[in-house]
């Protein structure tokens, strides 16, 4: 034992060395209060990044994956920036106008500023970015929301002329996020493969990228052109497949900011050491009914199980109370939002009983949403409406499984969520109720024409008075139960990070810097 | 090797009430962790109907993460309120069928699959040895998750997936084992005998082979629990809200700072009955190799 | 022979030939041959399997709100819309001159990727495997020395633990116990041991304990039962008793010796289920290694990249098995001239 | 004591070999012999001389490589499956190892039931009867015995199961692939003795492999010498012990240890020198002529044939042994 004993000593000792070599590469942070500190430039940061954001497949603007949003801001920069409350700013683009008859929008662009390959960033530029993301062959995800635009022209190198098919009132609000956005350099694009297009694309952003390995690992260095050059020197964002090791990588100070955790438990942790950030909200999580055939076509049905339902009590069980109660198909702080609609049915479950026992009893099937939380979701669902003396299973079927059930008719109840930063948007309203819709369980004439005329109307005061009127109509037929706002979440390190708790859509990384070191 | 035959002569001998003691005594190892082993199964399946536990899916939102000896919840209670003792029991019975109908599988294909081609050799040996190593070859990972993902989660695609991939094993044991006994003039003379073959694989190899493969599913059964808990933690497990132990270490992993009640009280009945599996496998294999 | 030497006109045995007729050549030449089938049903099943999957790359891409004409406009720009034994015949003929085809996602060369990504893998395999084998080699002897001794008991505990703890679970308490609490080692990411062999060390020692944990925990307790078995029955051991050969001495220079067969042979077995633990582990640690990039290719179905690391892990599965087999004939010279079919 | 006029089993010109990774084994090479009605033909060799692969090769297990094999009428090498099924009904086999022939699991009424239930003799009462009265017949008392299985009996008492299991389906031959060899000698004893009374009251014409010339002195009526795949001497047992005419046969012969202990040292001396050369590759002419002490040039050039020495005396030699020779002495001479 005396040799083994001797063995194990080395290797602690091997150890020991090697933490305190960690130690001192390691020690940077400098211990600031949390009091706002002046932002200085320099130093770099490491966002640790889980879940849908983790998968960084491509940073091809158009390409048909993950937008990676605040990655590709980062690089790109944005014609206009949306701020938290879904107000259009400047940034790549100085301005925009829109004529009154809808149809012709105008932006005007920011002058002297070139990409990182030292190409001008010009209107020609927009027009091909505009005209690649258009071209169906490359399949840019965009393309839906987009397909409403008939031609773009540069009548001049700061000028871009926009002409839509017809009037839409949603179109400045939904390009932040796609590729109408993100404007990258036409030389490079024309020069490179796709592949590598994709992987070391260049734009005219804040950062340019240093290295990038698709699903792990992409590095930034500051851009020093940028019109507002960042603090940062260096940003990282390191993809990781799981929550809790995401939250382990901050608390050993290896990262300074945790984005896309959806595993709720880990606040209660994160909140003592970190502050958590939530960023705003773009949907919410609903119960969908397929009001077209099956047990929930009685309206009757589909009031039990929406007074069944115990929204608070599923938000603080799963959610820690994070998320605020909804009672329509817009989240919080974006245009058109209601935070209470008239008449809509909350938690009784006496009434629900009774309901249930009116009807004879009812057996439904819910289908989840693949991810974990979904998955609680649906399972406390599932208990609650147990209690009403309804009889629950539950089904997770792939994405494109759910799409043809819903297609067949063959489907009870959806959890999921939904909503767009304009309700006009690709998962607003027409998606979710608009008749022969992918994800619609509806099929209402009335609904479809206010959906509609609500999509093209110029006038905001009218158009919020039909979604007013939407909401409402939602609510009095059932067609769906909202439970609460679907909201993600950053963890920052309280110490290491200045003006990360922006409250933004995507954290702007280009404003954050990190205290000055000793 | 003539002398111990003559010691079995007389089977009455063994009878008498105090040998039953001696045979105690001489057995500690084996009967001891197998009644262990037979409460903890006796536990899953007939305890939730004695004990009357609550049921394992109801939820009480207002008591939720609740500790060890609570009133009425003498485990505590999960993330959703939900009884861990129930769940334990339930997710016990869950994890044990799985893991025992997997094995059953790979047991009866990997040793039909292995017997045939052990007893053929040739070419229908070549092209199953070559078989098995596909599958081997094959990241089964790869499978799973697409086979899973194909049927989607459920406890019988879970017992599918697995079982599929205990073929292999089985197999190449039955098959070794199927080879050493063709080479045994039993085997020859029954074939000489005019035995058919089908009746000498199944009344002469078979027999002799199943105890080898038993004793490995004991110690394969331990195994499958362990992977039916990694396949929840990608997502391809059994679907909630049906508990396994596998689901609630999954689940438990959340909680593991907040919470570590959720993930220890599952790993703990796991590791026992792992624990007690591979003592009565050590201790069936030794009397094996022994015989 | 003794003629053919007499009569000068005859050809010289040539290197080549003899060279070819070594048989360690041939048996690596006939394992690699045989490695060809295993890799076309391989590719095969995985083409097959990921074909029948509803859904498509397309629609996986898309997400949500994509429309049918969007993801049949993606499907044609991806070739989706040939058919499945068309492309898999295509990919085929290209996968014959090594290469593996392109990512549908990224457009990257998977040959590229995979390689890229390869080292990581191997080295995470490699560390475990020693591991594991020294471990179990140190604790299993140990073990045996005194069987139903306190020691023995403690490890066999351990090692059932270890076969009982699922690696997830595992890992993610070596991350609370190492990188959180005690701030020794890195909780996640991978540094090249070309940019810094320490900083490489440090981001290794975590996944390659996780993963070496299970395997130590099988190889242990099959190699602890196997000495016991030897040393209890074998006349040889009996015979080096006799002798007067002390206990540590018979133990490991003659018991070990002969147990090492079995493990060696294990540790072929166990290489499948290894491989398939790397993507478990790499994520968990956020290592950039083929497993971890085989989880987002099957989320993406993304057909050529799952094919092309199916490709390089079965390689690496048969080229494992295939060192076995050879460590074999080194360490046991009965067997090297051998032909086992 | 034989009839010569009606062999029950013609073998012509027999050769099995088997492919190895170093070459071919030449387990038997180009051998004739017959079997007739009601006679026991004892085979002997030393281990690896080939005489059990030529008892399976008989027994068409696997088929030799060339050659015939006439039963009755019929060559089995040329018999379809069906054919040779029907065939073994009449060739039963008793093999080496006792514990290795019976099926553990198996009991020894079922393991003696199993060729009648194959060959479907009888109902299943008359099958039972029958079982009971072989497990008579070689000396074990079916009430005790029946129900037990192979690992409770004893290396003898297996063997007796064995020779039942033979002997069940009333065959007109048997093949003892040597079935005492494993045995201790008192059991040996107990074995031949049964055989021979078994030889007595079924008239059965047997095959009795052996590596021992002693034993199969005992119960053949004629012996057949083999080494190295080719078959030596062939003749009446009698003739063949009495005046061994091979110079291999004539050592076998003389390393019988003799009752008479006062000349047992002396002949002790005499067992053949030397190693038996790979059946991988054998000699060329003689395979003997590498251990003979009389082999000549001739020998490695020509394998000697098979010519007659007297009634029913073959031998391949080039040189035999002289007749009337005293065996020890003439073989010292031709050595030196």
């Amino acid at each position: 034992m005396n040799k083994f004993s001797r063995i194990a000593l080395g290797a602690v000792s091997m150890l020991t060395a090697a933490a305190l070599l960690s130690a001192c590469t390691q020690g940077g942070g400098a211990s600031s209060s949390s009091s706002p500190a002046a932002q200085v430039a320099g130093g770099s940061l490491t966002v640790v990044v889980t879940g849908g954001n983790g998968t960084m497949t491509t940073l091809d603007p158009i390409a048909p994956a993950n937008p990676n949003s605040d990655m590709k801001n980062a690089i790109f920069g944005e014609l206009f920036h949306l701020g938290a409350n879904a107000e259009i700013q400047p940034s790549l683009a100085t301005g925009y106008t829109v004529s009154p008859d809808g149809l012709t929008v105008t932006y005007k662009l920011r002058t002297g500023v070139t990409f990182s390959d030292g190409t001008p960033f010009n209107a020609a530029a927009v027009k091909a970015a505009y005209d690649r993301a258009l071209n169906p062959a490359n399949g840019c995800p965009c393309l839906s929301t987009f397909a409403t635009i008939a031609s773009t022209a540069a009548p001049d190198d700061s000028t871009v002329v926009v002409t839509l098919k017809k009037p839409s009132p949603a179109f400045m609000v939904s390009i932040s996020g796609t590729a109408m956005n993100w404007i990258p350099s036409p030389t490079a694009e024309a020069a490179m493969s796709p592949a590598d297009f994709g992987a070391k694309p260049v734009g005219a952003g804040p950062f340019t990228v240093t290295s990038f390995d698709s699903n792990q690992k992409l590095v930034l260095a500051k851009n020093p052109k940028y019109y507002d050059p960042a603090y940062l020197d260096t940003l990282t964002f390191q993809s990781i497949g799981t929550d809790q090791s995401a939250l382990a990588s901050i608390q050993s100070g290896q990262a300074q900011v945790v984005e896309g955790i959806t595993t709720f438990p880990l606040f209660t942790q994160a909140k003592a050491q970190f502050d958590v950030v939530p960023t705003a909200s773009t949907s919410v999580w609903l119960n969908q009914f397929n009001t077209i055939s099956g047990p929930m076509s009685n309206p009757l049905a589909r009031q039990a199980l929406r007074y069944a339902t115990d929204a608070q009590g599923i938000n603080n069980a799963i959610f820690e109370g994070q998320n605020t109660i909804a009672n329509m198909g817009v989240a919080q702080g974006l245009p058109f939002y209601q935070a209470t609609v008239p008449g809509f049915l909350g938690y009784d479950l006496a009434k629900a009983t009774a309901l249930v026992t009116q009807i004879g009893g009812l057996s439904i099937e819910i289908m989840e949403t693949t991810s974990t939380v979904g998955q609680k979701v649906a399972e406390a669902l599932a208990a609650q409406w147990t209690k009403a003396g309804v009889k629950v299973t539950l089904v997770a079927p792939s994405l494109a499984d759910k799409q043809a059930k819903i297609k067949a008719g063959s489907w009870d109840v959806s959890t999921a969520f939904m909503g767009s930063i304009d309700p006009a948007g690709s998962l607003g309203y027409n998606s979710f109720f608009g008749s022969g819709q992918p994800n619609s369980g509806t099929k209402d004439a009335t609904l479809d024409t206010l959906i509609q005329s609500a999509a093209s109307e110029l006038d905001q005061t009218k158009r919020a008075d039909l979604y007013k009127q939407v909401a409402q109509k939602i609510n009095d037929n059932s067609d769906a139960g909202f439970l609460f706002s679907n909201q993600t979440f950053n963890i920052v390190s309280r110490t290491g990070v200045v003006n990360a708790s922006q409250p933004v859509r995507w954290m702007d990384w280009a404003k954050v810097s990190v205290p000055a070191s000793k | 090797m003539t002398a111990v035959p003559e010691l079995v002569l007389a089977p009455t001998a063994t009878r008498r009430p105090s040998a039953f003691g001696t045979w105690l005594r001489l057995n500690r190892d084996l009967w001891i962790p197998g009644v262990l082993l037979a409460l903890v199964i006796l536990a899953c399946f007939l305890g939730p109907l004695v004990l009357h536990v609550t049921d394992p899916l109801a939820q009480d939102l207002e008591s939720v993460n609740l500790p060890l000896f609570s009133p009425s919840y003498p485990l505590g209670t999960d993330d959703l309120g939900r009884d861990t003792l129930s769940r334990l029991l339930y997710g016990g019975r869950t994890s044990i069928e799985i893991a025992l109908a997997a094995n059953v599988l790979g047991l009866f294909f990997g040793g039909v699959i292995g017997i045939i081609s052990g007893y053929r050799g040739g070419l229908t040996d070549t092209l199953i040895a070559r078989g098995i190593d596909v599958l081997v070859a094959f990241p089964s990972l790869v499978l799973l998750l697409v086979v899973a993902s194909y049927l989607g989660p459920s406890e019988l695609n879970v017992i599918l997936a697995i079982g599929f991939f205990s073929i292999p094993a089985y197999a190449r044991l039955a098959r070794a084992a199927t080879m050493r006994l063709r080479g045994l003039t039993y085997v020859t003379a029954a074939q000489l005998g005019g035995q058919k073959d089908t009746v000498v694989m199944t009344r002469h190899i078979f027999p002799n082979v199943l105890p080898q493969l038993l004793t490995y599913s004991i110690l394969h059964i331990g195994i499958v629990i362990v992977i039916e808990a990694s396949l929840s933690f990608l997502g391809v497990g059994v679907p909630p809200p049906t508990p396994s132990w596998g689901t609630m270490i999954s689940n438990g992993q959340l909680y593991l700072t907040t919470n570590p009640l959720l993930l220890l009280v599952p790993s703990a009945a796991l590791v026992i009955t792992v624990l007690l599996f591979n003592t009565v496998g050590d201790a069936v294999r030794e009397r094996w190799a022994k015989s | 022979m003794a003629t053919a030497y007499l009569n000068t006109t005859a050809p010289r045995p040539n290197v080549f030939v003899a060279f070819v007729r070594h048989p360690v050549v041939r048996v690596i030449g006939i394992r690699l041959l045989q490695a060809i089938p295993i890799l076309l049903i391989a590719t095969f099943i995985t083409f097959a399997l990921l074909n029948l999957l509803p859904g498509s790359t397309a629609s996986a891409l898309l997400g949500d709100g994509a429309s049918a004409e969007q993801i049949k406009a993606l499907e044609i720009k991806l070739h989706l819309d040939q058919p499945f034994w068309e492309r898999y015949w295509t990919w085929l003929t290209a996968a014959f001159t090594g290469n593996l085809g392109e990512s549908l996602v990224n457009q990257q060369s998977v040959t590229a990727v995979v390689l890229d990504r390869l080292h990581v893998s191997l080295s995470l395999i490699f560390l475990s495997i020693t591991l594991a084998v020294s471990g179990a080699i140190v604790f299993a002897t140990v073990s045996a020395k005194k069987p139903g001794g306190v020691i023995d008991r403690i490890f066999t505990f351990i090692s059932s633990l270890g076969q009982s703890i699922p690696t997830f679970v595992f890992s993610l308490v070596m991350v609370l116990v190492f990188s959180v609490t005690l701030s020794l080692l890195p909780a996640i990411g991978y540094v090249p041991f070309s940019d810094s062999p320490i900083g490489w060390a440090q981001s290794m020692i975590l996944p390659v304990l996780s993963m070496s944990f299970p395997i130590w925990a099988i190889f242990c307790r099959m190699l602890r039962a196997d000495l016991i078995d030897q040393a209890s029955s074998e006349d040889y051991v009996q015979t080096a008793r006799a002798k007067g050969a002390g206990g540590w001495a018979v133990l490991i220079r003659h018991i070990l010796r002969n147990s090492i067969f079995g493990l060696i042979t294990l540790v072929g077995l166990q290489m499948g289920s290894l491989i398939g633990n790397t993507a478990i582990v790499e994520s968990i640690f956020g290592l950039p290694g083929i497993g971890r990039e085989l989880l987002n290719a099957i989320h993406f179905k993304d057909i050529p990249m799952v094919c092309g690391i199916v490709v390089v892990m079965v390689i690496i599965t048969v080229l494992a098995n295939l060192a076995v087999d050879l460590l074999y004939a080194v360490l046991d010279p009965r067997i090297r001239h051998d032909s086992r079919s | 004591m034989t009839d010569t006029a009606d062999p029950i089993l013609e073998v012509k010109n027999l050769v099995q070999q088997f492919h190895v990774s170093g070459g071919t084994v030449h387990a038997v090479s180009d051998i004739s012999f017959d079997i007739r009605s009601h006679e026991t033909l004892g085979l002997v060799g030393e281990s690896g001389s080939g005489k059990s692969t030529l008892a399976r090769a008989v027994l068409q297990a696997p088929s030799p490589k060339s050659g015939e094999v006439w039963f009755r009428g019929h060559d089995m090498t040329k018999q379809s499956k069906k054919e040779l099924f029907e065939t073994r009904r009449h060739i039963q086999t008793v093999f080496q190892d006792p514990f290795s022939s019976l099926d553990p699991k198996w009991t020894v009424r079922a393991i003696v039931r199993e060729p009648l239930d194959a060959y479907g003799v009888g109902t299943r009462r008359q099958r039972a009867e029958k079982v009971d009265a072989i497990l008579d017949m070689v000396g074990l008392d079916p009430t005790s015995f029946g129900n037990r299985k192979p690992p409770q009996l004893s290396g003898g008492q297996c063997q007796r199961v064995a020779i039942a299991r033979a002997l069940a389906l009333e065959p007109s031959l048997l093949i003892f692939d040597e079935v005492v060899s494993a045995l201790d000698v008192l059991t040996q004893a107990h074995i031949l003795n049964l055989l021979e009374k078994l030889r007595e009251e079924l008239q059965i014409s047997s095959l009795f492999v052996a590596h021992d010339l002693a034993l199969v002195k005992q119960v053949s009526d004629r012996v057949a010498v083999m080494y190295l795949g080719r078959l030596c001497e062939i003749g009446p047992a009698q003739s063949v012990l009495a005046r061994p005419r091979h110079h291999y046969t004539a050592a076998l012969v003389e390393a019988i240890p003799l009752p008479d202990p006062k000349n047992r040292d002396e002949r002790r001396g005499n067992v053949v020198a030397g190693e038996v050369p790979s059946p991988l590759a054998p000699p060329s002419g003689c395979p003997f002529r590498t251990r003979c002490p009389a082999a000549q040039a001739l020998c490695a050039a020509e394998m000697p044939p098979l010519t007659s020495m007297g009634p029913d005396h073959f031998v391949a030699c080039h040189f035999p042994v002289a007749e009337n020779a005293l065996p020890a002495s003439v073989v010292t001479a031709a050595a030196a």
